[in-house]
């Protein structure tokens, strides 16, 4: 039962990256591209907790404390950049 | 089977993000899709048993690099590039 | 032990769906800024929940998902300000549908704000 | 399915990509950006190498116990060389855009073809 369940938020879940892709990818602006780049950011640490929870092993986790952490970086120095600031 | 779905989504979007890189002419879009790049290819690390290698791409390929390439983007910037 | 795996599994997907919505929106949106508001808030309630919901199916991982849910909490609305402001800034035109603009109206009539 | 036979086939891939980005590409940046995506290739390779179908990380916790990691565990040594190799990769790729910055302050320009010091 539970694990039919892990099965359809899986399916969901890669649905959802090549949804956020389709935007990354006609993108007009590049504001466009980096706010996608953000979502497939946030989506790929869910993905990385559905690998881990199908693989047993609790130390893939430590993968998604890196993303999280990058990403916000990542996002503020594009920002900078577009704003002339950096 | 559910692996073997990421799998095939991991590597259409790999191959995607790398010929938006080398194609485009914005060089904002190209550093974004070179990120893009690294950051899918750490979740592919993930299925091939290597936890270490995905921390490190995700620290070093998606993050650092990026930040370095917009420092020089914004020492050369002109008149003629975004 | 067999309930709490199933209601782990029942809000994983609550919030598979909730990404999934939050993805569906920056496709359909209008302009860049409805795209930054539906791809910040639905996408956030999204991923805590997927995370808490593996969180109940083991319970042995609680401390590193917390440590995880606390990060994305605090980190995402500040990187999602950060691109709203410098969008406004680089003059990334609003959609036609847009009733009022107060940060245009505010910077019109007082020089120093 | 063996993932690491997909693994070198998408690696071999990205360094062809790569290869056609610096061969083609005006800009300089573009040219380190290749570079780049040729340097995600290789590590893509080398770590497809030491994929064992069926197997799990090479980390020894509750899940893995030290009696049977022989038969449980990858080949932990070309994931400790592609570590090696990233780190490597983003020193090289710092060096080539420092270089950039030098030949942008000499003659104000990014295209590839008005530094012709060296034509004859």
């Amino acid at each position: 039962m539970a694990d039919t369940l892990f099965l359809i938020a899986g399916g969901i879940i890669i649905l959802s990256l090549f949804v956020a892709a389709i935007r990354f990818f006609l993108g007009p602006d590049p504001v466009d591209r980096v706010i996608a780049f953000d979502v497939l950011t946030i989506i790929s640490i869910s993905l990385i907790a559905l690998i881990a929870h199908e693989a047993g092993r609790g130390i893939y986790l430590d993968v998604a404390v890196v993303y999280g952490l990058l990403s916000f970086l990542g996002v503020i120095v594009v920002a900078k950049y577009l704003e002339r600031g950096l | 089977m559910l692996s073997v779905i990421i799998i095939i989504a991991l590597t259409i979007l790999v191959l995607a993000a790398a010929i938006l890189a080398v194609q485009t002419t914005n060089l904002v879009v190209a550093v974004i899709s070179a990120g893009l790049v690294s950051l899918m290819a750490s979740v592919g690390y993930l299925f091939l048993s290597a936890p270490d290698v995905a921390m490190t791409e995700a620290a070093i390929g998606s993050g650092l690099s990026t930040i370095i390439f917009f420092y020089v983007l914004n020492r050369v910037r002109g008149k003629d590039h975004g | 032990m067999e309930v709490l795996q199933i209601t782990g599994g029942f809000v994983s997907l609550i919030g598979a769906v909730f990404l999934f919505l939050g993805s569906l929106g920056i496709v359909r949106m209008p302009d860049s800024y409805n795209r930054i508001q539906t791809g910040t808030k639905a996408t956030t309630l999204g991923t805590l929940m997927f995370l808490i919901g593996v969180g109940l199916y083991n319970p042995s991982w609680f401390p590193k998902l917390i440590v995880l849910i606390f990060f994305i909490l605090f980190t995402n609305p500040v990187s999602s300000h950060v691109l709203a402001r410098a969008a406004y800034s680089i003059g990334t035109e609003l959609t036609k549908l847009t009733v009022v603009d107060k940060l245009k109206d505010s910077r019109g009539e007082d020089i120093d704000a | 399915m063996d993932f690491g036979l997909v693994a070198v086939v998408v690696g071999f891939l990205l360094i062809l990509i790569g290869i056609w980005g610096i061969l083609t590409q005006k800009n300089i940046v573009k040219i380190v950006i290749g570079f780049s995506i040729f340097d995600t290739g290789l590590h893509a390779i080398m770590v497809g190498i030491g994929y064992l179908k069926g197997r799990t990380a090479p980390i020894l916790d509750s899940a893995v116990s030290p009696a049977d990691a022989l038969t449980s565990i990858v080949d932990p040594v070309p994931q400790a060389l592609v570590l090696t190799a990233i780190v490597i990769g983003l020193g090289v790729t710092a060096l080539m855009l420092a270089y950039v910055v030098r030949l942008y302050d000499y003659r104000k320009s990014l295209d590839i073809s008005s530094y012709e010091d060296l034509k004859w």
